[in-house]
């Protein structure tokens, strides 16, 4: 007995596979990302910090009454945590400059192609032989083109919950990288003089009722159109309802504060603690990240195309990059492309409508999701 | 063998179908909501600044106001340890607004 | 297989029943009351959302595991989250009026007078032909006339789940008519000699340590009796506790801010995901919202009258307009006694011992609430 | 028949009468506490600013001070920059450190 | 029908036994510490009134159904709480002092005698007649040794689930005794020479990337060594992190503000919860409180006569005082050393040097509790 | 009989042993760490009052900066008050009670 329980003390490093190594050194990766390189840290250094405990061995952490195990329980099995972030991300998110121009919507409509095409790939893809998808999972693939973390959490768990790690890391990795990914791409698409158009800031004042009535019908419009989509508009939309409402202001602070806070921690924790060795380290994780990028610029492709066509039809009053910031991605995107219209003409102030274009892009995203998620329920 | 493919290309379709029309949906919506509920209250600019600080201010969430206690205490104590106040300096009064 | 997919986009508006589309109707007023008529905002507001989201059809959001199911599931089927708000609300009780004058606490007990004779109402409306409600389904409606949110929630939970919505709208809304309901009410039952007199302010100050031993006593001595009470006794005056300690205010913070916002916010949605069209909209739900009504008017009328009684005992030294502020409805109830004093005599102050009788209305109304759920629970 | 009312009758009148008995309880539980824990710090009125100022912090909460601070940095700020202040006393910088 | 239920009201002080009214008395008692002593009054405050809502009779409140219940249910039973409360420990932790001094780090490990003293103090006490106590009951015991809350609850829920009322108690109560316990023992074994011993104040400057990387490396390092750590060592370690990225500080905010302050109260009260006359009030209770309070008095003599050997090894140049500091209990034990330093030499600053042994007794409680529970573990 | 107690020490001494051993580890691990990262920033000690404030204000944790704030517009306000300022406008003290 004594000497088997004095081994138990090595049995740790002994269960130390390759797999479970590489992963802890991913999960740094990730911090380091996360802490010298400011990429997403809310969100990257708690799934790294997640990673790495997943895979120190013999810990019991992510089983179903461990820490990291209890808090996926409480949280992600459910959907819980994107939805209730969500609701922080809606109390903060300003859609006037959509309503001031509300033509903008379908730029993020357009942002979404990324979504289709990566899906389409990932279908073709597993035409290969050694490559192998499924429909659900070439979605949940796909759905990482909805540059929007919540929702490609709460889709990619609906529909390929064993894929979630990887899909997560993807949406927030790349999404720190929307300002290397984007401008190639936009200035590859774009002419001189369409880069140069210049956009005349609307006067138009939104009303509060106006304000606070949106929210509400769009709730009830993308519900009705795509019932899957419902929790994820409802909880975006709720968040918004309370900021413009302005008389339960002490929810709103509720919802950006400590909500998001305490939810944005736990989700981390909890999607990085999926992250195992064995199950990660595949070659569809590979290809996973690989598309995931391609979805990016394949979402960027769509925006700033889209934003060609409204520049030919409206006569070149439309500036095609704020097709870009159709993608969401927000505010990021909307700041690519006034600083890249500024490199044009110093004098050109497209943030406010790229911001509109944002918006519309976070909806886009949103109800691409739910549209695509309803479709595939019906099928799969 | 094919079948994967084509089922694909429907879903997509589709979904980009049905995600444009939400769009524009919603266009129509926000159209309809600005005539129904137009601002009424074109604020005639410039009245006082009070009126300004009091609509303004729902808007200031806790935490910039403390921040700015902070940075306005702060501030006061650093320029009155340097002597600044005595007003010498006539832009102290832009500083610290 | 493309046609049956084709045409599940349009599943959702073909299942919009009537019911549900009356329900979302209901949840627009109610948002509309908590938005422009100010109508307890923090609460009919998330109870009106989630009325309009329980009713968008094929959603799921309301099934065990879809957000306001989960919501549900984690604390109001197990009552926490009304029991967290106690803790917040009495942190931010002040039980300092009530100890000056502690024969007020009478007033409490008076103005739960709507809660029995709204009980007894029902069980003759159940002798009508086509009426039908069970004791336990009469004691859920009785005890909308505690006027206290978490403890109708309480309690009717207990009782008579499947009219948690009902009553909640109920209560949290005619919580906002007070000040329209109660002072004709308290006027018919006044005279105007009665109306005017003048209460002296009792220059007594409180100790600390009576103010930390009271809420203790008050749980030992309401636990013993009435022991279905404890929860509600005990969280309200944990809360106060946390307050007059002094030495732990960051769990007292915690406890009336996050903890409250949150937990309310939760609450307001689920509550208002039990607001099924089906289920709702029958003659029953009207019945509790009239009776629900009456419930308030007959606790005004309960406190009134014993106010009367006490001026009549007293020398003529009570002002009975006191008695209306014992019904609880905190702070609002204090305040229209103090207005309406005013109106006849500009110079009289009752608001000190409106607030009085109205912290004693407070605790009347838990211990009313918890004594006859244990009799209830006794019986059924 | 009337077999629930009567029930209801019985409920109503001991959960009342049972309501008004703890609420009576309650009554001689405060009195008892206001003569066992009588008030010792009979408070003298106006003896200084700094006493009043100490008794009364714990009851004002965090965010009322927080506002307070706000109130008074820009009151201050405002003042400043109306040549108010013409600090002459040159210690008051330390002070504030 | 109507005499039983008549009846049923004087149900409750008739349940009232010896037992639960000594508990109702143990739960003023503490309640009284935190206010009046101010006791660790974030804890003892909770524990106290969750004592008294556990112990008066029929309320239910502590079934599975009922408030404390709900909150052990969803804290303690899988140990989330005191690891929540951990990340809030570590966000508010400094290593700076120890990274200064390294060495100091061993103190951190001699002051963990206490643990394993009275854990064989405990199996020699079950060798007596009508005295009882399992192995894994006396290294719950034993456990107390670690004067690190969260350690103990987590470790002893473990362990001896239905010692965890007492050992928390144990923990509590004597943690705020500290500053009685300490002197006495460090004064008996130091002489004047050592007590005057001036340690210089190292210059060093941590660099932030050491700060950073050092709360990962010790994660991992201590779960390779002992798995069932890794969770206190993880979650004290993310806190850190948090602290030190310097990018996440709404995360960190949220750690050390809501997230503790929440799970704190709800752990006070769920612990209290388990107070239950019937069981608490036994012998064992009282040998599990005498030997709590006798494994502070041997975790200060591990400490101090560790660092007595390194005033040897040194040549006179560590203070032996700053030993007692490594039995965690921060940051209490750092100003201790500090104050008695000061009274043999006014001049003489051990602060930064007691932080240090303080922080290293932080990691010693949280690894020696982890390295105890994984190899009892290996053995029940 | 005596089983458990040897079982025990044996426990314990191993317990005792891996603790020690982890926290020499870590003493290993923080010498490599300060050698690896050597903190480059070093400090020229007394440069300019800003530069120290820039430095110090993140380890001052938010309520710390309110607490400042509340403190020191209270302290102005107090001395204010007292008369120390000075004040021009008899009507300051008031205002910022
Ligand atoms: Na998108
Ligand atoms: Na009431
Ligand atoms: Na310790």
């Amino acid at each position: 007995m004594n000497i088997d329980s004095l081994l138990s003390l090595f049995a740790a490093p002994l269960a130390l596979t390759w797999q479970k190594a590489v992963m802890i050194a991913i999960g740094l990766v990730l911090i380091y990302l996360a802490i010298a390189k400011d990429y997403e840290p809310v969100l990257l250094l708690p799934i790294g910090f997640g990673a790495i405990l997943a895979n120190l061995p013999l810990t019991g952490i992510t089983e179903s009454h461990g820490f990291l195990g209890v808090l996926f329980e409480a949280g992600v099995a459910n959907e819980l945590f994107p939805l209730l972030i969500f609701i922080g991300i809606g109390a903060m998110t300003d859609f006037g400059p959509l309503m001031e121009n509300p033509q903008l919507a379908l730029l993020g409509a357009a942002g979404q192609f990324g979504i289709y095409s990566t899906f389409m790939l990932v279908l073709l893809l597993d035409k290969l032989p050694f490559i192998s998808f499924s429909l659900a999972e070439a979605a949940s693939i796909g759905i990482i083109g909805a540059i929007d973390g919540p929702t490609a959490i709460y889709v990619g768990n609906k529909l390929a919950p064993h894929m979630l790690g990887a899909i997560a890391v993807a949406a927030y990795s790349y999404m720190s990288l929307v300002p290397i990914i984007q401008p190639p791409v936009m200035r590859a698409l774009t002419s001189d003089t369409e880069r140069r158009v210049r956009m005349p800031y609307s006067q138009r004042e939104i009303s509060k009722t106006a304000r606070v009535v949106f929210p509400i019908v769009v709730i009830i419009v993308v519900s009705l159109l795509s019932p899957q989509a419902s929790p994820l508009i409802a909880t975006l939309m709720l968040g918004n309802l309370m900021r413009e409402a302005g008389v339960v202001d002490r929810l709103r602070f509720a919802a950006e504060g400590e909500i998001a806070n305490v939810t944005t921690l736990f989700l981390g924790l909890a999607i990085g603690g999926t992250m195992k060795g064995e199950e990660f380290l595949q070659v569809e994780t590979l290809i996973v990240m690989a598309l995931g990028l391609l979805a990016f610029i394949l979402d960027t492709f769509g925006g700033v195309m889209f934003g060609k066509l409204m520049y030919r039809l409206s006569g070149g009053k439309v500036n095609p990059l704020i097709g870009a910031a159709g993608i969401s991605a927000f505010p990021m995107a909307a700041r690519i492309v006034q600083r890249l219209g500024q490199e044009y003409d110093y004098d050109n102030f497209l943030l406010m409508h790229a911001m509109g274009a944002n918006t519309a892009g976070q909806l886009g995203s949103v109800i691409a999701g739910g549209v695509f998620l309803t479709i595939m329920l019906g099928i799969v | 063998m094919e079948n994967t493919l084509i089922t694909g290309l429907y879903v997509s379709v589709i979904s980009m179908a049905v995600t444009f029309i939400a769009l524009g949906i919603l266009i129509g919506v926000m159209y309809a909501l600005l005539a129904i509920f137009p601002d009424k209250s074109k604020q005639v600019a410039g009245e006082s600044d009070e009126s300004v600080a009091m609509i303004e201010e729902p808007e200031v969430d806790e935490k910039a106001n403390q921040e700015l206690a902070v940075a306005m205490a702060v501030g006061m104590a650093l320029l009155e340890h340097q002597g600044a106040f005595d007003a010498k300096d006539p832009n102290l009064g832009k500083l610290l607004e």
